[in-house]
C-alpha cells in the first residue's frame, strides 16, 4: 500500500465524483445523493487510511508525489502532506459528506452536489499543493464552486454576497499571483533556477529583506482576505449569511482555513524574516479582529450573521497563534483551525436546522426553544460552549495553546486577546438566551426535535468536539514535529529565536529560577514582571 | 533572351495558407455566380470551412518546414515574407477564426436573409490579409495585409443591410480605419526615411549597426504604434471597438475580434519586438501606458454596460491590454505569453460571440442583459457553454484564459514591471465582475424575486 | 539649386496635419474622406522625398502601392457612404451616433 | 521656385478642402493639392509617379468623389460656423498646433538617417519607369501581387454594397435605412438619444418583426 | 489506596454520562438517587484515599497520579492527573460530603419539577468539575474544573430558563466569572513563561526562586480569577443574582463549594503568595472590604436567599482576609465550617421556601418555628454558628481569622470585628423574621410590600419586568390558602447532619490550645510559610471574648428591632442598602450601556458604513468612473477620430521629447 497515491486520489476522487454527478439525470436526486456520498465518503476513507500511513514523527513532507508539468516555467505537479495539512485535509473529507448529505437542498440538488464535490477537490488541492503554481490554481478554483453555491442556493441577497465574496477574494489572489511570480523570478535571478517548488524556494531564501517584505505582503493580502483579518472581513458576514447551510459549513469550516493555512505554509515558510518583522502588525490586526468580531457579534440580529462575526473573532486567535511564532501558538493555531471547522460548522448546521423549522434566522423572532426541543437545545449548547472555549471541549485547547504560546513571545497582544474570551461568552450566551430560553410563544411553540438524519450529520462533529477537548494528544503529537521544523526554519532564516520555555528543551524545573529572574532570553516583548 | 527583369524565384509553398485562402475565395466567387439564387444550403459555409481547414493543413507542413531539421525562419519572395513559427502560429489562429466564424455565419446569414457567397469571399480574403500581416517581413506588405484585412471587414461590418447599427458600424469603422491607416502609413514613411528601407530584416540590421535617437525614427515608431494600436483596439485608439462590435453582425464581430486583433498583434509584436528590439527602451514606456489605459478603461467601461455584445467589446479592449503586457515585458517569455493569450482569446471570443449569435435571435437585436435572464433554465447547455467562455475570459484556473494571464503577468514580473502586473490583476478583478454579472443573470436571475439584488 | 529635402518633408508633415485636423472638424463624410486623401498624399510626398534623399527607388515603389490602396479604399468607402447616405441631403458623420456609451 | 509655388498650391488646396463649405468645392480644391503634389513628384525625379498621381487621383478618385456627391445630392453647403460637438474644434486645434510644434521639432533634426539605396538607386542612369518596374517586380513583387487581392476585395465590396441595396429596394421597397428623411435630420446634440441615421430607427425596429411575420 | 484517586471524579462523571443518556428514562426520583449514589461513592472513595494519605508520614503525604498527557505542545506538557495531598483531599472530602447531602436533599426538593433528570445531570457534572478543580495535578486541570463549575453554575442558575430573570442571572454569573478567568489564564501564562510548566509540583516546588515582582504579578492575576469565582469586590455582583437557581444549587455551589474555589486556589499557591508580599496585603484588604460591604447589604435584604447570598460574599471576604494574613489554615478552617453552616442555612431556607410554597420574602414569613420544627432548630444552630457564638463552629474559625488579621494589621482586625457584629445582627434579623414573631403569611395580599422590594438587577428591562410581575402575581394568587409544612425526610436528614457538623466542626482546630489537627494535617502543604500567631493564647481569649460580646450586641439589636419593634424596620433598612449600594445600576451605567452602545456603533456604523462602505465605495468608484468614461464614448465618429489623433500627438510628443528632438 505504500506506493498508493493517496494524495492524488484525495484530489481526484471528489473531482471524478463531481463529473459523475454531472452526468446523472437531473431528476434523479436519490442517485445524485448516492453518488455524492460515495465520492465524498471515499475521499474520507482515503483520508483515514492516509492518516494511518502518515508518519507522525516526521516534520517534513510525506507521500510526496511529483510530476513534471510545465518544464519551461519550472512548474510541476507536486503534492505532499505534513503535520499541518494532514488534519485540515481530514477535516475537509469529514465536513464535505456532511455538507452534501446534511442540509435539505430545495432546488437542483444535482448542481449542488456537483459543485460541492468540485469544491472539495479544490480545497484538498490547496492543502496538498507543494508547487506554488498548483497551489494558486487550486486556490482560485475554489472560488468558482463557492460562488455558485452561494449565488445559486443562497438566501435573499445571495447574488450580492456571492459577487462580493468572489471579487474580494480575487483582489487578494491577484496580488498573490504577482507575489508568487516575483518570488519565483527573483529566485531565478539569484540562483539561476526557475522553479515554483515550494521546498526549493523556502530553502534558498534568496530574497533581499525589503523585497521579501513586500512579496510577503502580496501573499498576505490574499490570505488576510480569506481568513479574514480585520478590516478585510466584510465579505464574510454577507457570504456566510446568504450561503446555503452546506455552503456556510464549508465556508466557515474549510475556506477560511485556506487563509490561515496559507500564512503557515507560504508566509512563515517562504518569508521567515518578513514574518518576524511584520508579526506585530498582524498580531495587532488579529487581536483587533478578536475583540472587534466579538463586539460586533454581540449586537447582531441575525443568528447566522452572529456566528459569522464569531468566526472573525475565532480566526483572530488563529492569526495570533501563527504570528506569535511559538511552538504552542502554532500547534494551537493548527488545532484551532480544525476546531473552528468542527464547532462553527456544527453551529451553522444547527442554525440551518433552525431555519428549516422556523424559516427565520432573526433572533428576535425566536425564543424558548429549549422548552420545546430540549435535546436540540442541548446540542446547541454543547457546540456553543465549544465555540466559547470551555475547557474539556475542543475549542479551549486550541485557544489556550495559542494564547499561552504567544504570551511568552508577544505578551501584551496576548493580554488583549485573552479579553476576547470574556466577550465570546457574552455574545454566545446572550444569543442562546434569546433563542432558546424564556417562554416559547407563537410559532416557536412548535419546534421539531432532531431527526435521525440530523443526528447522523451532527454526531460526528459532536464526537470530535468532545474527543479533541479531552484527548487532543494524537493530533498535537502529529502536528508537533512539523511545527518544530517550521519554527527551526524560521529561526534559521531570521533573527528570531524562540524562547527556550516554548521549546521545552531546557529542563523547565531547574531553569525556572533563572528565567523568572532574568526574563526569557530572546523573546520579543519580554521582561518578566520588571 | 534573358528577361528584362529577373523576378525573384518564388516558393509558393511558403505562403501556401494565404494562397489557399485567396484561391478558395476566388473559386467561391466564381462558383457562387453559377449557384446564385438556387438552394445552396450550407454549401458556401462548408466550402469556406474546407478552405480554411486546407489552409490549416498547409500550416502543418509549414510548421514542419520551419521547426524541423533546418533551423527556423524561412524568407520568401525577395525577403518580403518570413515563414517562421510565429507566422505559422498566427496562420493557425486566424484560420481557426475563419473556421469558427464561417460555422457561425451560416445559420446567422440564413436566419437574417443575407445568404450569398460574397460574405464568405470577403471573410476568406480578409483572413488572407491577416495571414499576410503575420508573415510580412516588409512594412509595406504589413500595410497591404492590413488594408486587405480591414477593407473586407468594413464591408462585412455593414453586411446586415437592414440594421441601422450595422451600417453605422461600417461607416465608423471605415472612417476611423482609413484615418488610422494614414497614421500607420506615415509611420512607415518616417521609418523608411530613418532606416532607408521598409524591409524589416534590413531595418533590424540597420538598427543594430546604428543607434537612432532622432525624432524622425521615434516618431515613425509612434505612428506605427498608433496604426496598429487602432487595429488591436488599444486605448486611446479603441473608441471604434464598442460601436463596431456592437453594430456588426455578430458572427462578423466574432471573426473581427479574433482575426483582426490577432493580425494586428502579429504585426505589432513582430515589428516592435523583433525589429525595433534595439530601441526597446523607447517604446516600452509607451506600450506600458497603452497597456495600463487599455486595462483600466476597458474593464471600467465594461462594468457599466447592459448590452452583452458591447460588454464583450470592452472586454476585448481589456484583453488587448493583457497582450500588450506581454509585449511590454519584451522578452521571449513575454511574447510567448502574448501569443498564447491571443490563441486562447481567439477561442474564448469566438465562442462567446457564437453564444451571443444564438441568443441574439432574428434581427440580431436581443443582446441586452435581460435577454440572458434565466438562460440556464431555458437552454442549460448554452448557458453552461457561455459560462465556461466567460470564466475563461475572467481567467479562472483550469481554463486557457488563466494560463494566458499567468504567462503574460509572469513575463512582465520577470522583467520587473511590478506595477503593470498589479494593475493587470486588479483589472482582472473588475473584469470578473462583469463576466459574473452575466452568469448571475443566466443562473440566478431565474426567479424575478431574487434576481434584482445587484451589488453596487 | 535643389530645395533641401527637409522642406519637402516639413511641407508633407504640415499637409498631413491639415488633413488630420480637417477630418476632425468637418462633418461631411465625403469631405472627411477627402482629408484622408490629403493625409495619404502627404505620406506619398514624404516617401518620394525620402526616395530622393536616400537615392532609393524603394520609396517610389511604395507610393505606387499607396495609390492602389487609396483607390481600393475609395471604392469601398464611397460604396459604404453611398449605401448609407443615399438620398440624403447631407452626409453628416455626426448622424451616425446610434451606437454609443 | 517650383517648390514654393507647388507648396503654396498644396497648402491652399489643403486649406480649401477643409474650409470649403460646399463639398464640391472641397473636391476641386483637393485636385489643386494633388496637382501640387504631382509637381513636387516631378521635381524629385519621380516622373512616373507624378503621372500616376494625376491619372489615378485627379482622374479617377476625385471624379469618383464628385460622382458620389452628385449621386447622393449632398452638395448643399455645410454651415461651417457651427460645430455641434462641443470642444471638438478647440481640441482639434490644440492637437493640430501640437502636431505642428512637433513637426518643427522634427524639422530641426536630421530627417533622413537611413541607409542609402537599399532597394536600388533612384538617380543615375536608366529611366525612372524602368527602375521603378525593376523594384516593383523584384523586391516588391509580393506586395504587387497582394494588391490584386485588394482590388478583388474592392470589387466584391462594391458589388456587395451596391447589389444588395438594389435587392433591398426591389424586395423591401423603400423601407431601408437609406430611406430619405421626410423631415430635416435634427442636429445630433439636440436630438433625443437613440436617433439613427435618417429615420433608420424605424426600419431597424420593424424589419425583424416583418421578417418574423 | 491512593491509586483510587481517579475514581473520585470518575464516579460523578459516570453519573453524568448515564444521566445524560438515560436520565429521562430513569425519571423522578430514580435519576436523583443514581446521582446521589455516585456522589456518595465518590465520598467513600475520598475517605479511602484520605485514610491512605493518613497512613503516610507527614512529609510523604503527596501523591501524584498522572493518567495521560492532556496537552503536549513543545515545552508545555500538561498532564491529566491528580494531585493528592492533604489540601486537595480536605477539599474533596467536604465537596463530596456536602455534595452527597445536598444531592439527597435535592431528591426531595426537586420532586415534581419538569427538569428533574436534567437537574441531576448538571449536579453530577458540577461535582465532577469541582473535584477536578481541587484534585487536578496542574493549574490547567484546575482551570478545567474551574470553568466546568462555572458552566454548571450557569446551567443551574438558569435552570428555570422560562423565567426571564434566570437566564440573565446565569449569563451574568458566567460572564463575570469569565472576567476572573481572564486573570486566571494570564496568571497561568505567566507561570508557564516563568516555570515552563503548569504542573503544581513543578511550579510550587520552585516558587522560592521567583522574583518579587513576578510572584506579585502571578498572585494578583490568579487572585483576579479567585475574586471572580469567590465573588469578591468588585466581581461579587453575580452571586446575589445567582439565587435565581434552585435552592440546593445555592447551597451547594453558591455557598459551600464552588465559591470557595478561589480560596482554595489562593491556598494552593501559597508558596507563590509567600514571595509576593504586597499581593497578600491587597488580598487581605479586598477580603476585609468585601466582608464589611456585603454584610451591610445583608442587613437590609428581604429575600431570604439574598440575605444568605450577601452573607456568603461577606464570609468569603473573611476567608480572603485570612489568606491575605497568611493564615491559610484559618482560611481552610473557616471554609469548612462555613460550608457546614452556610449549606445548612441555604438548605434550611430551601426547606422554608418549600414549606411556604415558593415564598421567599421574609416579610411574609414569621413564626415558622411551630410549623417547621426540624428546619427551625437546625437553622438556629447554623445561625449561632455563623454569628460566632461559642462553641459552635463559626466561632472558632472566625476567631482564628481575626487573631491572624490582628497580626497583619489592627485596622483589618477592626473591620473583621465590625463585620462579625453585623453578621450576628443580620442573621438574627433573618431568624427572627422567619421563625419568630407574627405569622405574617396569614395577612392579606394588599398589605404586602410590592415587587420593588426584590431589587433585582435589570437585564432585559422590558421583557424581564413584565415577566417577573406576572410570575409574582401568579405566585400571590396561587398560595393564598395554605399552611406551612415541614419538609420530607430526604430534606430534613441533611439538615440534621449539617447541623451536627456546624455545631462541632470547630473541633478541627481549637485556637487557644495546642490541639490543631487541621493545621498539623495541612502542614505539608504550607510548610514554613504558615503564619505563626504572635499573640499568646490568653490574649487571644480576651480578643475572642470581645468579639462574642459584639456578636451578642448585634443579636440584641436585632431582637429589639424585629421582635421588640422598638424601631421601625424601614428606618434601619435604608434604600441604599436594600438596593445594594446601587452597584448594579452603576455597573449597568458604566460598563453595560456604553458597551452596548459601542457594540452597536461598531456593528451598524463602523462595520456597515465605514469598512463595508469603503468596500462598496470602491465598487461605486469603478462604476462611477465607468459612467463618466461612457460620456467620452459619445457615439460621434469625429470624437473618436479626435481620440486617435490626440493619442498620436501625445505619443509622438513623448518620443520627440524623449529623443531630444
Amino acid at each position: 500500500m505504500a506506493g498508493f497515491p493517496y494524495l492524488t486520489s484525495l484530489v481526484v476522487v471528489p473531482a471524478v465524483g463531481a463529473a459523475a454527478v454531472a452526468v446523472v439525470p437531473r431528476d434523479r436526486d436519490e442517485v445524485v445523493r448516492a453518488v455524492g456520498l460515495v465520492a465524498s465518503l471515499a475521499a474520507l476513507v482515503v483520508g483515514v487510511v492516509m492518516l494511518v500511513q502518515f508518519d507522525g514523527g516526521l516534520g517534513s513532507f510525506q507521500m510526496v508525489s511529483h510530476h513534471r508539468w510545465i518544464p519551461d516555467w519550472g512548474i510541476s505537479f507536486t503534492l505532499g502532506i505534513d503535520g499541518i495539512s494532514v488534519f485540515l485535509v481530514l477535516l475537509s473529507t469529514l465536513l464535505f459528506p456532511i455538507a452534501i448529505a446534511g442540509p435539505t437542498v430545495h432546488r437542483d440538488y444535482k448542481g449542488y452536489v456537483a459543485w460541492m464535490l468540485l469544491l472539495e477537490a479544490g480545497c484538498i488541492g490547496v492543502f496538498l499543493s507543494l508547487d506554488l503554481f498548483l497551489f494558486f490554481l487550486f486556490w482560485e478554483i475554489v472560488l468558482v464552486p463557492m460562488y455558485f453555491l452561494i449565488g445559486g442556493w443562497g438566501y435573499d441577497r445571495r447574488v450580492y454576497a456571492a459577487l462580493k465574496f468572489f471579487l474580494f477574494t480575487m483582489v487578494g489572489s491577484g496580488l498573490m499571483l504577482v507575489g508568487i511570480l516575483v518570488l519565483v523570478f527573483l529566485h531565478e535571478r539569484a540562483t539561476g533556477v526557475l522553479t515554483f517548488d515550494l521546498v526549493t524556494l523556502a530553502r534558498d531564501q534568496s530574497l533581499a529583506e525589503t523585497t521579501a517584505k513586500w512579496v510577503f505582503l502580496a501573499f498576505a493580502a490574499s490570505f488576510a482576505i480569506k481568513v479574514p483579518i480585520f478590516p478585510l472581513h466584510t465579505w464574510l458576514p454577507d457570504a456566510h449569511t446568504e450561503a446555503p447551510t452546506g455552503g456556510s459549513v464549508i465556508l466557515a469550516g474549510i475556506l477560511l482555513k485556506l487563509g490561515t493555512y496559507g500564512f503557515l505554509r507560504f508566509g512563515l515558510y517562504l518569508f521567515p524574516q518578513a514574518v518576524v518583522d511584520l508579526a506585530p502588525l498582524f498580531l495587532t490586526l488579529g487581536v483587533v479582529g478578536i475583540i472587534y468580531g466579538a463586539v460586533v457579534a454581540i449586537v447582531q440580529r441575525d443568528l447566522k450573521r452572529l456566528v459569522a462575526y464569531s468566526s472573525v473573532a475565532h480566526l483572530g486567535f488563529i492569526v495570533v497563534g501563527i504570528f506569535g511564532l511559538s511552538t504552542q501558538g502554532l500547534q494551537g493555531g493548527v488545532l484551532q483551525m480544525v476546531n473552528h471547522g468542527l464547532s462553527t460548522g456544527a453551529l451553522f448546521l444547527l442554525v440551518g436546522m433552525i431555519y428549516e423549522r422556523r424559516h427565520t434566522r432573526q433572533i428576535a423572532e425566536l425564543g424558548g426553544i429549549q422548552k420545546v426541543a430540549p435535546v436540540f437545545a442541548g446540542v446547541f449548547m454543547l457546540v456553543m460552549l465549544s465555540s466559547i472555549g470551555l475547557p474539556g471541549l475542543n475549542g479551549f485547547v486550541g485557544e489556550f495553546l495559542v494564547l499561552i504560546g504567544t504570551f511568552v513571545t508577544h505578551r501584551w497582544w496576548t493580554v488583549v486577546a485573552t479579553a476576547g474570551v470574556i466577550l465570546a461568552a457574552i455574545y454566545m450566551l446572550w444569543a442562546y438566551q434569546r433563542v432558546f430560553q424564556g417562554k416559547p410563544e407563537g410559532a416557536n411553540t412548535v419546534f421539531a426535535e432532531m431527526s435521525w438524519r440530523e443526528w447522523a450529520v451532527i454526531a460526528p462533529l459532536l464526537g470530535f468536539i468532545v474527543f479533541l477537548g479531552v484527548y487532543p494528544k494524537p493530533v498535537l503529537d502529529r502536528i508537533q514535529p512539523t511545527v518544530n521544523a517550521l519554527v527551526r526554519h524560521v529561526e534559521e532564516h531570521s533573527d528570531y529565536r524562540e524562547p527556550a520555555v516554548n521549546r521545552g528543551l531546557v529542563d523547565a524545573r531547574s531553569a525556572g529560577a533563572a528565567r523568572g529572574a532574568g526574563g526569557v532570553a530572546g523573546a520579543a516583548g519580554n521582561g518578566t514582571g520588571r | 533572351m534573358p528577361p528584362l527583369i529577373e523576378t525573384p524565384s518564388i516558393d509558393y509553398a511558403n505562403f501556401a495558407p494565404e494562397l489557399i485562402l485567396v484561391v478558395g475565395a476566388l473559386l467561391l466567387l466564381t462558383g457562387g455566380t453559377f449557384l446564385r439564387r438556387r438552394r445552396v444550403g450550407s454549401a458556401y459555409a462548408i466550402f469556406t470551412v474546407l478552405t480554411a481547414v486546407a489552409a490549416l493543413v498547409s500550416t502543418a507542413f509549414l510548421w514542419h518546414r520551419v521547426s524541423g531539421g533546418h533551423g527556423h525562419a524561412v524568407l520568401g519572395v525577395a525577403d518580403a515574407i518570413v515563414v517562421d513559427g510565429y507566422s505559422v502560429f498566427f496562420a493557425v489562429v486566424i484560420c481557426t477564426a475563419v473556421v469558427l466564424g464561417a460555422l457561425l455565419s451560416d445559420d446567422y446569414l440564413r436566419r437574417e436573409g443575407l445568404e450569398g457567397p460574397e460574405f464568405y469571399v470577403l471573410m476568406l480574403l480578409s483572413a488572407s490579409g491577416g495571414l499576410l500581416m503575420a508573415a510580412a517581413n516588409d512594412l509595406i506588405v504589413v500595410f497591404l495585409g492590413l488594408e486587405i484585412l480591414s477593407i473586407a471587414l468594413y464591408v462585412m461590418a455593414g453586411y446586415h443591410r437592414r440594421r441601422a447599427q450595422s451600417q453605422e458600424a461600417a461607416i465608423k469603422y471605415f472612417v476611423l480605419g482609413a484615418f488610422s491607416s494614414a497614421f500607420f502609413l506615415y509611420g512607415v514613411a518616417l521609418t523608411y526615411g530613418a532606416t532607408g528601407s521598409t524591409n524589416l530584416g534590413a531595418i533590424a540590421t540597420f538598427l543594430r549597426a546604428n543607434t537612432l535617437t532622432e525624432g524622425v525614427f521615434l516618431g515613425g515608431m509612434a505612428f506605427l504604434l498608433v496604426g496598429l494600436g487602432f487595429k488591436v483596439a488599444a486605448v486611446p485608439f479603441h473608441m471604434w471597438t464598442p460601436d463596431v462590435y456592437q453594430g456588426s453582425p455578430t458572427p462578423v464581430t466574432g471573426f473581427m475580434a479574433a482575426a483582426a486583433k490577432a493580425a494586428g498583434f502579429a504585426a505589432l509584436l513582430r515589428i516592435f519586438f523583433s525589429t525595433f528590439a534595439t530601441n526597446r527602451l523607447d517604446w516600452q514606456p509607451i506600450v506600458w501606458a497603452l497597456a495600463v489605459l487599455s486595462l483600466v478603461v476597458g474593464s471600467t467601461l465594461a462594468v457599466v454596460q447592459t448590452d452583452v455584445k458591447r460588454m464583450l467589446a470592452y472586454s476585448s479592449i481589456t484583453h488587448a491590454g493583457y497582450v500588450l503586457i506581454g509585449l511590454q515585458a519584451a522578452t521571449d517569455r513575454g511574447i510567448a505569453g502574448s501569443l498564447f493569450y491571443l490563441l486562447a482569446y481567439t477561442f474564448m471570443v469566438v465562442g462567446s460571440f457564437a453564444v451571443v449569435t444564438l441568443v441574439g435571435r432574428r434581427g440580431d437585436d436581443s443582446h441586452d442583459l435581460e435577454s440572458y435572464r434565466g438562460l440556464a433554465r431555458t437552454s442549460p447547455g448554452l448557458a453552461l457553454t457561455f459560462t465556461v467562455f466567460l470564466l475563461a475570459q475572467a481567467g479562472v484556473p483550469f481554463t486557457a484564459g488563466f494560463l494566458a494571464k499567468f504567462y503574460v503577468i509572469g513575463a512582465v514580473v520577470e522583467s520587473r514591471s511590478y506595477a503593470l502586473a498589479i494593475i493587470g490583476m486588479m483589472a482582472a478583478v473588475v473584469a470578473t465582475f462583469f463576466y459574473l454579472r452575466v452568469i448571475v443573470v443566466m443562473y440566478m436571475g431565474g426567479d424575478p424575486a431574487a434576481g434584482d439584488a445587484e451589488p453596487a | 539649386m535643389t530645395v533641401p529635402g527637409a522642406w519637402y518633408l516639413t511641407l508633407a508633415a504640415v499637409l498631413f496635419t491639415i488633413g488630420a485636423v480637417g477630418l476632425l472638424v468637418r462633418r461631411n463624410v465625403l469631405v472627411m474622406f477627402m482629408c484622408v486623401e490629403l493625409m495619404l498624399n502627404a505620406v506619398n510626398l514624404t516617401f518620394v522625398t525620402y526616395a530622393r534623399m536616400l537615392d532609393d527607388i524603394g520609396g517610389q515603389s511604395v507610393v505606387f502601392f499607396v495609390l492602389v490602396v487609396a483607390a481600393a479604399e475609395v471604392v469601398v468607402g464611397l460604396g459604404i457612404i453611398v449605401s448609407i447616405f443615399r438620398r440624403r441631403t447631407d452626409a453628416t458623420a455626426d448622424d451616425a451616433s446610434l451606437l454609443r456609451g | 521656385m517650383v517648390f514654393v509655388v507647388a507648396a503654396l498650391a498644396i497648402l491652399v488646396g489643403a486649406f480649401g478642402v477643409i474650409l470649403s463649405s460646399n463639398p464640391v468645392h472641397s473636391a476641386l480644391m483637393l485636385v489643386m493639392t494633388l496637382f501640387g503634389v504631382a509637381v513636387l513628384f516631378v521635381a524629385q525625379q519621380a516622373d512616373f509617379l507624378a503621372a500616376v498621381q494625376v491619372i489615378v487621383y485627379a482622374g479617377a478618385i476625385v471624379v469618383l468623389f464628385l460622382f458620389v456627391i452628385m449621386l447622393l445630392g449632398v452638395d448643399r453647403s455645410e454651415n461651417l460656423t457651427v460645430e455641434p460637438l462641443r470642444g471638438q474644434r478647440v481640441a482639434a486645434a490644440i492637437a493640430g498646433a501640437l502636431a505642428l510644434i512637433e513637426v518643427l521639432f522634427l524639422a530641426g533634426s536630421r530627417w533622413a538617417t537611413g541607409a542609402r539605396s537599399s532597394a536600388g538607386t533612384a538617380s543615375g542612369p536608366g529611366s525612372n519607369v524602368e527602375k521603378l518596374a525593376r523594384s516593383l517586380f523584384t523586391r516588391y513583387l509580393l506586395a504587387f501581387e497582394a494588391t490584386s487581392v485588394l482590388l478583388v476585395i474592392a470589387v466584391v465590396g462594391a458589388v456587395v454594397l451596391a447589389q444588395r441595396n438594389r435587392a433591398d429596394d426591389a424586395s423591401l421597397g423603400t423601407s431601408t435605412v437609406t430611406e430619405p428623411s421626410p423631415e430635416p435630420v435634427p442636429s445630433p446634440d439636440s436630438a433625443p438619444a437613440g436617433h439613427s441615421l435618417g429615420s433608420g430607427t424605424e426600419p431597424a425596429v420593424d424589419q425583424p418583426a416583418a421578417g418574423a411575420a | 489506596m491512593l491509586h483510587a484517586a481517579w475514581l473520585i471524579p470518575a464516579l460523578p462523571l459516570l453519573g453524568f454520562v448515564v444521566l445524560l443518556l438515560a436520565g429521562r428514562r430513569l425519571g423522578d426520583p430514580a435519576a436523583g438517587w443514581l446521582a446521589t449514589l455516585m456522589v456518595a461513592g465518590a465520598f467513600v472513595t475520598t475517605l479511602v484515599v484520605f485514610s491512605g494519605l493518613l497512613g503516610r508520614s507527614g512529609d510523604d503525604r503527596l501523591f501524584v497520579q498522572d493518567l495521560f498527557t492532556w496537552i503536549p505542545a513543545g515545552g508545555l506538557q500538561v498532564q491529566a492527573g491528580f494531585l493528592v495531598d492533604p489540601l486537595s483531599v480536605t477539599m474533596a472530602l467536604f465537596v463530596t460530603g456536602i455534595g452527597t447531602l445536598i444531592h439527597l436533599y435535592s431528591i426531595g426538593y426537586m420532586h415534581g419539577d419538569d427538569g428533574y433528570p436534567r437537574f441531576f445531570v448538571y449536579l453530577n457534572l458540577f461535582i465532577f468539575s469541582m473535584l477536578m478543580l481541587v484534585l487536578s495535578s496542574s493549574f490547567l486541570g484546575t482551570f478545567l474544573g474551574w470553568e466546568g463549575v462555572g458552566a454548571c453554575s450557569y446551567f443551574l442558575i438558569s435552570f428555570w430558563f422560562e423565567r426571564p430573570a434566570a437566564p440573565s442571572a446565569g449569563k451574568k454569573a458566567f460572564v463575570t466569572n469569565r472576567v476572573g478567568d481572564f486573570g486566571f489564564m494570564l496568571g497561568m501564562f505567566l507561570i508557564f513563561t516563568t516555570f515552563g510548566s503548569l504542573q503544581y509540583t513543578d511550579v510550587l516546588g520552585h516558587a522560592g526562586s521567583l522574583t518579587h515582582t513576578t510572584a506579585m504579578a502571578i498572585a494578583l492575576l490568579l487572585f483576579l480569577g479567585a475574586a471572580g469565582k469567590s465573588a469578591q469586590l468588585p466581581l461579587y455582583v453575580w452571586l446575589p443574582d445567582a439565587m435565581e437557581g434552585p435552592t440546593p444549587v445555592s447551597a451547594l455551589i453558591h455557598a459551600a463549594t464552588m465559591v470557595t474555589a478561589g480560596v482554595f486556589l489562593m491556598v494552593r499557591i501559597n508558596p507563590i503568595l509567600a514571595e509576593a508580599g504586597g499581593a497578600a496585603t491587597l488580598i487581605a484588604v479586598v477580603g476585609a472590604a468585601t466582608a464589611l460591604f456585603a454584610a451591610t447589604i445583608a442587613c437590609a435584604q428581604q429575600d431570604i436567599k439574598k440575605v444568605l447570598a450577601y452573607s456568603t460574599v461577606s464570609q468569603l471576604g473573611y476567608m480572603f482576609l485570612a489568606v491575605g494574613s497568611g493564615a491559610y489554615v484559618a482560611a481552610i478552617f473557616h471554609m469548612v465550617t462555613h460550608a457546614f453552616f452556610k449549606a445548612l442555612l441555604f438548605l434550611g431556607a430551601g426547606s422554608v421556601i418549600h414549606g411556604m410554597h415558593d415564598e421567599q420574602d421574609m416579610k411574609r414569613m414569621g413564626g415558622l418555628r411551630k410549623w417547621m420544627p426540624v428546619t427551625s432548630v437546625t437553622f438556629i444552630v447554623a445561625w449561632l454558628a455563623i454569628a460566632g457564638i461559642p462553641p459552635f463552629a463559626g466561632f472558632w474559625s472566625k476567631d482564628d481569622i481575626l487573631a491572624n488579621a490582628w497580626d497583619k494589621s489592627p485596622i483589618l482586625w477592626l473591620v473583621g470585628v465590625v463585620t462579625a457584629g453585623l453578621t450576628a445582627y443580620y442573621m438574627s434579623r433573618q431568624v427572627f423574621l422567619v421563625f419568630f414573631g407574627k405569622e405574617r403569611w396569614k395577612e392579606t395580599a394588599h398589605a404586602r410590600t410590592e415587587p420593588e422590594a426584590e431589587a433585582e438587577p435589570e437585564h432585559e428591562p422590558a421583557a424581564a419586568a413584565g415577566g417577573r410581575d406576572m410570575a409574582a402575581a401568579g405566585a400571590h394568587g396561587e398560595h393564598r390558602e395554605f399552611t406551612p409544612h415541614e419538609s420530607p425526610p430526604t430534606m430534613t436528614f441533611p439538615l440534621v447532619v449539617l447541623a451536627a457538623l456546624a455545631a462541632v466542626g470547630g473541633a478541627l482546630s481549637l485556637p487557644f490550645g495546642s490541639f490543631h489537627p487541621l493545621e498539623t494535617w495541612l502542614e505539608p502543604v504550607m510548610g514554613d510559610r504558615l503564619h505563626k500567631l504572635s499573640l499568646s493564647g490568653s490574649t487571644q481569649v480576651v480578643y475572642a471574648l470581645g468579639t462574642v460580646v459584639l456578636a451578642l450586641v448585634g443579636i440584641a439589636i436585632a431582637y429589639l428591632i424585629y421582635l421588640g419593634h422598638r424601631v421601625r424596620e424601614e428606618s434601619v433598612e435604608p434604600t441604599v442598602l436594600r438596593r445594594a449600594w446601587y452597584v448594579d445600576p452603576l455597573y449597568a451605567a458604566v460598563i453595560e450601556r456604553p458597551g452596548r452602545l459601542l457594540a452597536s456603533w461598531c456593528a451598524y456604523f463602523l462595520d456597515a458604513k465605514v469598512i463595508d462602505g469603503a468596500v462598496n465605495g470602491v465598487a461605486a468608484l469603478v462604476r462611477g468612473g465607468g459612467t463618466r468614461l461612457r460620456a467620452v464614448q459619445s457615439g460621434y465618429v469625429r470624437n473618436y477620430a479626435l481620440a486617435v489623433a490626440s493619442g498620436a500627438v501625445l505619443l509622438v510628443g513623448y518620443v520627440v521629447v524623449r529623443g531630444g528632438g
